[in-house]
């Protein structure tokens, strides 16, 4: 891209430091006798509906960059926060202020798919390298993907598209999907969909609600009226209790079995209680895994954060072995992006939630897991799709 | 009628003069903080227009500037059209069509209805853009495309160069300055400005004031979309909220901070409020906590803006006022 | 001349259960004075707001010159050459004078919706604006600030911005409100001087002035007409000795 | 009648926006005492009123009621010292019926007094007993008349200030109104009149006053004035 | 679609509607008596809301939150009356927006100091928190019927003071005649003071009964102020009956437009108020504008 290079030039030129094409193996800051410090930005919301995840995503990507001496490739890392508060509209600005006026040389972010989104684009303007712990949107390793952009986490479409197949095999034939009226809902909801549809099920009605309303009471209604044999969901945070709740309150819980989306549960189990039992959920991670990574995890987490991990911090946490594992290939070299970007793509992630790799639109291949909640606890009933890759769509890398 | 005192236009011409050298001392930061607030200056003064000289206090402005925004997100990238002279014109069409529906319903009313019923349709194009999911709901479209006015192979002006984007940006505004200002002293503007000093005695003069009013709405509406087509060339991002009604009141803050019936004023409203937050809002968290009593403060001690206080403090000199009379 | 260029037929509008106009039917004579009196609250002011469009009638119908103009705007009512000024000062106050009657002058260009040019290029405006402010009287003071001037030179300008409008037939409501002897004075001049090429129709409670310019007279209350005639019919009408003009001998008895 | 005038009014000047309306006015209203405002249009009569009542509060000079000044006062606060007010465009609330137009004003005058009741007001007035569940926008104007003046008096007040009480009202009607002033005089309630019926005014009067241009020019006993045409038609010009 | 479907939406739209006009009323009210456009008037909606989950978190009973809940809406109210719109009453009202919208900006950054931005949920006391079943998979929760009844026996309690008391009267009288009411001896500070703690209060108290069902979060109150604006431009600036009507017109415009359309559930609301304003400009009761 014309304009990476140029705005990169620009930059060097302007803080009067040593040319750096002809020295690309050193640090191009130094302070007093050794390199500069790496600057992280930290883009996460730290208040409003995504506040928990956010924290979970920085806490846990911490924790992991001190597991790892503090150090990124050698060098001494400084963090920047920026809070973004989920709002797509400030995302642009916040994205450009932290890479144009702070200068940082990783941008870790987000929760929110559209702010996401919006960081993505800057990113890809500017050439800085973004690891994404959370937002699913389809696009950020679609149609918008870029060297320089890595997910940590999924795509809104990964999850749920096992779920198709996991009705079918319980026997249900006939769905309602609901989800918030927002790109992430229609693409979980979209895999969900495919998959179902693909093996002889039919989607009887599909109801999108204004984002982030939670005021659920007419379209219960009008599910209690389809009577269908089934309702898959793509809810999270605070919206995904209510509509547990509501979901009870409306005394359909028991009659028409709900499914959805991992994120349905997460996070929200033990505040639903009795009311979440039976749902049953896709997703690339359970609490309850059973592996040494998971059983280390855990705890160390909870030592830190004071309070249970969750797939969010796995997702924060595998991040920062992304980028340990791809700048220790540079020996801390961030400007040498060609090696550094192929390192983090090539590599082989140890995570809590087990191993996973990197498909060429730089998302996770990953398991899903099938959990069922009971009595405020999730219990893994197995895996509902092996290594399963984002078909990333749009992208041309 | 906007009377430009010889000293505010000799403070004009040094501001685009400096906004014109700006770049060659600018780090890509602040340069993008410029530009950012030249479009807004744009949209302020767009709204100037209505509520300054026109006396229509709309509520509802953002929608024609989020209207444009789309109208060139759908071109760049439902039609891949990157060429300026279609998209550029095609959203500026929408747009005043949108605002000349929005205006016809609204302008039958006057005062607190007026700002609720202007309120209130601007929110129904802010749900119509979020509850489509063609338009991407809340989290909106991205524009990488942008738009480039070109003949053949030869570009003249390629907005997605940062610098080429900041001189159009500041050409704009200028002009549209000028264009606002001529239309004050012809003889529409007349009828415009004495519409909002007495309505009534504008139609016993034989006036059909709602056409005036109408063209006025328009007219504004058309000029806050063409702000919002550079905030979507400027951002490569457009969503909802472009719409939302905090947007019509941020600029109705800036137009009151800068000073109503300036044209000029709301610019510098625009500076100071985005200089403001820049500044405060990274070393506060809750900075519209500070920002909120501002507002309160200006329209309590300083009702006539920024340009009022400037005003004042040129009194010293009664001669211009001795020859009026 | 007894050509009839405005015309109300049983004309009434009513404010809730006040009937503040009711069944009034007056036909205006081309090139007369016509002088409508009557207490405060008669109705004349309605009167004059429902031939000048800003109220719409309640029932009956209003024609000039045999077209019927009962539902039409006030925009549209002074195209056709009704001028009207009114009893509380309706100006724009913070124009200067001149502004004020070229706002008048330039509603007779066929269409406002002219963009580019300056106004102050529009030299038949400017010639209609100096012309009603000559007339008028207000040459001398056309770039004070309307709000600064003093009460009688605001009426003027109140009739000012009428005359640029071209009008040939005027309403005049309570032209003399609240003036001085002199002022008065020079207002009964500029209406006598009108007289000679416009129909006026003319609201006033300084009896002096209407007997000195109006060649005849409607008497109004409560809303209805009790009389309309020559000058010298409505001197000489029992109903309005007894019910208008010879009250206050009334009242003396009584008291 | 006690030293202190119930009502004295010392050098005001109350300014509209930048027109300066009044210009040092001073009068008194004793106990008990009719007094008569008069003049042309716009000489300040209203504004005269407004000023004592704070509703348009003078820029200077002092209003006081039995000696105390009232200036600070709020309007509600200066009302209370026992005056009633019936303004030149009725004030009537068309959107209460006429019992309600009377009970919202119901409070005993000063010292407790509760001369008049609901029941006196409609024996007072026998047409609003007629009409108590109409609206206030479905009288005639002279029913809106005596509602406001009977609504007034609910008021119990020592003062009853009057301001075209019988503007724009058939010549009966009028009448009506004159008798039931002059009735209301006749229970001791002083009065500030302002009217344009100078032979009514001055029947009734004890006292005339003229105003011209912000200005008083002549304050003297009404039946003095009566008997010298001259002084009247000079300033009222009629 | 059978009946009992269209009962519970029904139920459904009057229990929006009854909750807007709470909101709504006061709107009006404010604007009708002290001519106050009052943007932040759904902020007491909020406030209202986070008061009851904060106060029902501390007493651990929704009943006792809103009883302590009411008293300390009605003095924010009288504290926001004496201290900002007090300088209102003369002005513009491009400064009465502008102002109020500055009041927004303080109430939402003081909520987010004292509650934080986090979505919160208040539990339904359990005696009300059980559903009345209608068919095999139909049912109504009772607690939205008891909103519905004690909105409506609000909004009946609002019309007794007043169409009967002498408040009532005064409020009347005083949307007719500022003025007039002040020459009568009344105070016409302590009516206004009365008027906007009173609006304050019923949309503080709807955000109360309202939060178990919708939830506490930080963007309610605006979403709820445009929405009553509609309702009281389609009623009529001033009229507490045009409230009324127009926010059962809302309500289930709201409802079935969200069933049947649902991705142009946003619009439907406003494509309602702006059928009624070609009809009639100044709204179902307002007066000629």
């Amino acid at each position: 891209m014309n304009e990476n290079g140029l705005t990169t030039t620009r930059r060097t030129i302007l803080k009067g430091a040593a040319a750096g094409a002809a020295v690309s193996f050193i640090p191009t800051r130094f302070a007093i006798g050794q390199a500069a410090k790496l600057k992280i930005g930290l883009m996460l919301p730290f208040s409003g509906t995504f506040a928990s995840p956010g924290v979970n995503i920085a806490e846990a990507f911490k924790l992991r960059i001190a597991e790892n001496g503090g150090k990124v490739g050698g060098r001494d890392v400084e963090y920047i926060q920026v809070d973004d508060e989920s709002a797509p509209p400030k995302a642009k600005d916040n994205a450009a202020k932290l890479i144009t006026k702070d200068k940082v040389d990783v941008l870790i972010g987000t929760v929110h798919s559209g702010v996401a989104e919006a960081m993505a684009a800057v990113a890809r303007e500017e050439g800085t390298l973004t690891i994404c712990p959370n937002a699913g949107a389809g696009k950020i390793t679609g149609e918008m993907c870029a060297p320089n952009i890595f997910r940590s986490s999924f795509s809104n479409w990964q999850p749920a598209y096992p779920c198709g197949k996991v009705m079918i095999n319980d026997g249900l034939k006939k769905a309602v999907m609901m989800s918030w009226n927002y790109p992430a809902g229609h693409e979980a909801t979209g895999g969900f969909k495919e998959n179902f549809v693909a093996n002889g099920g039919t989607v009887v009605k599909e109801i999108f609600l204004d984002f982030p309303k939670v005021e659920f009471q007419a379209y219960l209604t009008e599910i209690a009226s389809i009577k269908p044999d089934g309702v898959f969901v793509f809810f999270a945070g605070a919206g995904a209790l209510k509509f547990i709740q509501d979901y009870a309150a409306a005394g359909l819980q028991g009659k028409i079995p709900l499914y959805g989306s991992g994120f349905i549960t997460d996070g929200v189990l033990k505040q639903a209680g009795a009311a979440a039992d039976g749902i049953k959920s896709t997703l690339h991670y359970a609490d309850a895994l059973d592996n040494a990574m998971n059983k280390k995890f855990r705890p160390a987490f909870k030592a830190v954060a004071n309070k249970d991990a969750d797939v969010y911090a796995v997702q924060g946490y595998d991040a920062g072995t992304m980028l340990i594992k791809g700048m220790d290939a540079v020996k801390g070299d961030i400007k040498a992006t060609k090696a550094l970007y192929a390192a983090i793509a090539g590599a082989t992630i140890e995570s809590p939630r087990g191993n996973f790799t990197l498909g060429k639109n730089h998302n996770p291949v990953q398991d899903i897991y099938l959990r069922i909640a009971k009595g405020g606890e999730e219990t893994v009933l197995g895996i509902a799709h092996k290594a399963l890759a984002d078909p990333g769509k749009g992208c041309s890398m | 009628m906007p009377a430009l005192s010889r000293p505010v236009i000799a403070l004009l011409l040094l501001a685009i003069a400096g906004a014109a050298l700006f770049p060659l001392t600018a780090e890509t930061y602040y340069l993008k903080l410029m530009t950012k607030i030249m479009v807004l200056g744009l949209f302020a003064m767009s709204l100037d227009f209505l509520v300054g000289f026109a006396g229509l206090v709309s509520m509802g402005h953002a929608a024609f500037f989020g209207v444009a925004g789309y109208g060139l997100a759908w071109f760049a990238n439902k039609a891949g059209i990157g060429a300026l002279e279609v998209s550029l014109p095609a959203a500026l069409a929408i747009t005043a069509l949108v605002a000349l529906a929005i205006g016809w319903l609204s302008i039958r009313t006057t005062g607190v209805y007026f700002i609720m019923i202007t309120l209130a349709l601007a929110q129904m194009l802010f749900y119509f853009f979020k509850d489509q999911r063609y338009w991407g709901g809340t989290d909106g479209m991205n524009v990488f495309k942008k738009p480039k006015l070109a003949f053949g192979d030869w570009v003249l002006l390629d907005l997605s160069n940062r610098y080429v984007l900041y001189y159009t940006c500041l050409a704009l505004l200028v002009l549209a300055f000028l264009l606002l200002l001529t239309l004050l002293r012809s003889p529409f503007g007349r009828v415009v400005v004495g519409i909002k000093e007495n309505e009534g005695r504008m139609r016993a003069l034989g006036y059909d004031v709602a056409r005036y009013k109408l063209a006025a709405f328009v007219i504004a509406g058309t000029l806050a979309g063409l702000a919002g087509y550079l905030e979507v060339v400027r951002s490569a991002f457009i969503n909802p909220s472009h719409l939302s009604w905090h947007e019509s009141g941020t600029v109705l803050v800036m137009v009151l901070l800068g000073g109503m019936g300036t044209l000029w004023g709301p610019v510098v409203g625009a500076l100071a409020l985005v200089m403001l937050e820049d500044s405060i809002s990274s070393l506060w968290d809750h900075w519209l906590l500070l920002m909120g009593g501002f507002v309160i403060a200006v329209v309590l001690f300083l009702p006539d803006g920024i340009a009022g206080l400037i005003r004042s403090l040129g009194r010293r000199a009664p001669k211009s006022e001795a020859a009026d009379d | 001349m007894t050509e009839i260029v405005l015309e109300t037929r049983a004309l009434s509008r009513h404010f809730g259960a006040l009937m503040a106009v009711d069944d009034v039917s007056i036909g205006f004579e081309k090139g007369e004075v016509h002088a409508v009196i009557g207490p405060n609250g008669a109705g004349k002011t309605t009167l004059i707001n429902l031939l000048s469009g800003e109220l719409l009638p309640s029932s009956g119908s209003i024609h000039f010159k045999g077209q019927d103009i009962t539902r039409l705007p006030a925009n549209a009512i002074s195209h056709l050459g009704i001028g009207r000024s009114y009893q509380k000062t309706n100006i724009f106050p913070r124009f200067t004078v001149f502004e004020n009657c070229w706002l008048g002058a330039q509603s007779r260009l066929p269409s406002s919706f002219r963009f580019f040019r300056p106004a102050s290029r529009y030299d038949a405006v400017r010639a209609r604006t100096e012309r009603a402010l000559e007339l008028c009287g207000l040459s001398q003071r056309a770039h004070a600030t309307a709000a600064a001037m003093s009460y009688g030179e605001q009426r003027q300008l109140e009739i000012g911005m009428m005359l640029a409008t071209e009008p040939e037939l005027l309403l005049l409501d309570e032209p003399l409100a609240g003036m001085g002897a002199e002022e008065a004075h020079k207002v009964v001049e500029l209406i006598q001087r009108l007289a000679k090429d416009h129909t006026i129709i003319l609201i006033e409670h300084d009896m002096d002035a209407v007997f000195a310019v109006a060649q005849r007279l409607t008497v109004m209350v409560n809303g209805r007409v009790l009389e309309s005639g020559t000058v010298e019919k409505v001197r000489t009408s029992k109903a309005v000795q007894e019910a208008y003009l010879g009250e206050d001998e009334a009242e003396g008895e009584a008291a | 009648m006690t030293a202190a005038p119930f009502l004295e009014l010392d050098g005001i000047h109350t300014h509209y926006g930048a027109s300066h309306v009044l210009h040092g006015v001073s009068f008194t209203v004793g106990a008990g005492e009719t007094v008569c405002l008069m003049g042309r249009n716009g000489m300040g009569k209203t504004t005269t009123l407004r000023s004592i009542l704070g509703l348009t509060p003078p820029s200077r000079g002092s209003v006081r009621i039995e000696g105390k000044d009232v200036r600070p006062m709020a309007p509600h606060q200066i009302v209370r010292l026992g005056i009633a007010f019936v303004p030149e465009n009725r004030g009537i609330f068309p959107t209460l019926s006429v019992r309600e137009n009377l009970m919202m004003a119901a409070r005993p005058g000063r010292g407790g007094r509760l001369d008049w009741t609901f029941g006196r007001i409609i024996d007072t007035f026998p047409r609003l007993g007629e009409r108590l569940s109409n609206m206030g926008n479905q009288l005639s104007g002279g029913e809106q008349q005596m509602l406001t003046i009977g609504r007034a008096l609910m008021t119990n007040p020592d003062l009853l200030i009057l301001d075209e009480a019988t503007e724009g009202l058939a010549p009966l009607i009028r009448k009506e109104i004159w008798s039931v002033i002059r009735a209301i005089k006749a229970t001791g309630i002083a009065s500030l009149v302002v009217d344009k019926d100078v032979k009514a005014l001055l029947s009734i009067s004890d006292r005339a006053i003229i105003m011209v241009k912000g200005r008083i020019v002549h304050d003297g006993p009404a039946a003095e004035l009566a008997a010298n045409p001259e002084t009247h038609v000079k300033y009222l010009g009629v | 679609m059978d009946t009992s479907y269209l009962l519970i939406q029904t139920l459904n739209g009057l229990q929006y509607g009854f909750l807007l006009f709470l909101v709504a009323s006061g709107l009006t009210l404010i604007f009708g008596i002290m001519g106050i456009i009052n943007l932040a008037h759904g902020s007491f909606f909020m406030i209202g809301a986070y008061l009851c989950y904060w106060l029902a978190e501390k007493t651990g009973s929704l009943w006792l939150a809103i009883l302590l809940g009411v008293p300390i809406s009605v003095l924010v109210g009288l504290v926001v009356e004496r201290f900002g719109i007090v300088f209102l009453y003369k002005r513009d009202h491009l400064y009465q927006v502008l102002l109020t919208y500055g009041l927004i900006l303080i109430f939402n950054e003081l909520r987010a100091i004292l509650w934080g931005n986090d979505v919160q949920s208040v539990k339904i006391p359990a005696f009300l928190a059980a559903s009345i079943p209608l068919t095999e998979t139909q049912a109504y929760p009772i607690y939205r019927l008891f909103i519905s009844f004690v909105c409506l026996l609000l909004a009946a309690g609002l019309y007794v003071v007043i169409q009967r008391t002498k408040l009532g009267m005064t409020i009347r009288a005083g949307a007719a005649n500022r003025e007039m009411v002040q020459a009568l001896g009344l105070d016409i500070n302590r009516l206004f003071a009365i008027v906007f703690a009173l609006g304050a209060a019923l949309a503080a108290f709807a955000g109360m009964v309202n939060a178990p069902v919708s939830s506490v979060y930080p963007g309610m109150g605006e979403e709820i102020l445009i929405v009553s604006f509609v309702v009281v431009v389609i009623g009529g600036l001033g009229s507490i009956k045009g409230a009324f009507l127009g926010a059962m017109m809302i309500g289930m415009a709201d409802t079935f437009g969200s069933v049947l359309l649902p991705t142009g559930s946003g619009t439907v609301v406003y494509a309602v108020m702006a059928l009624v304003l070609l009809w009639r400009p100044q709204g179902l009761f307002g007066r000629a504008i």
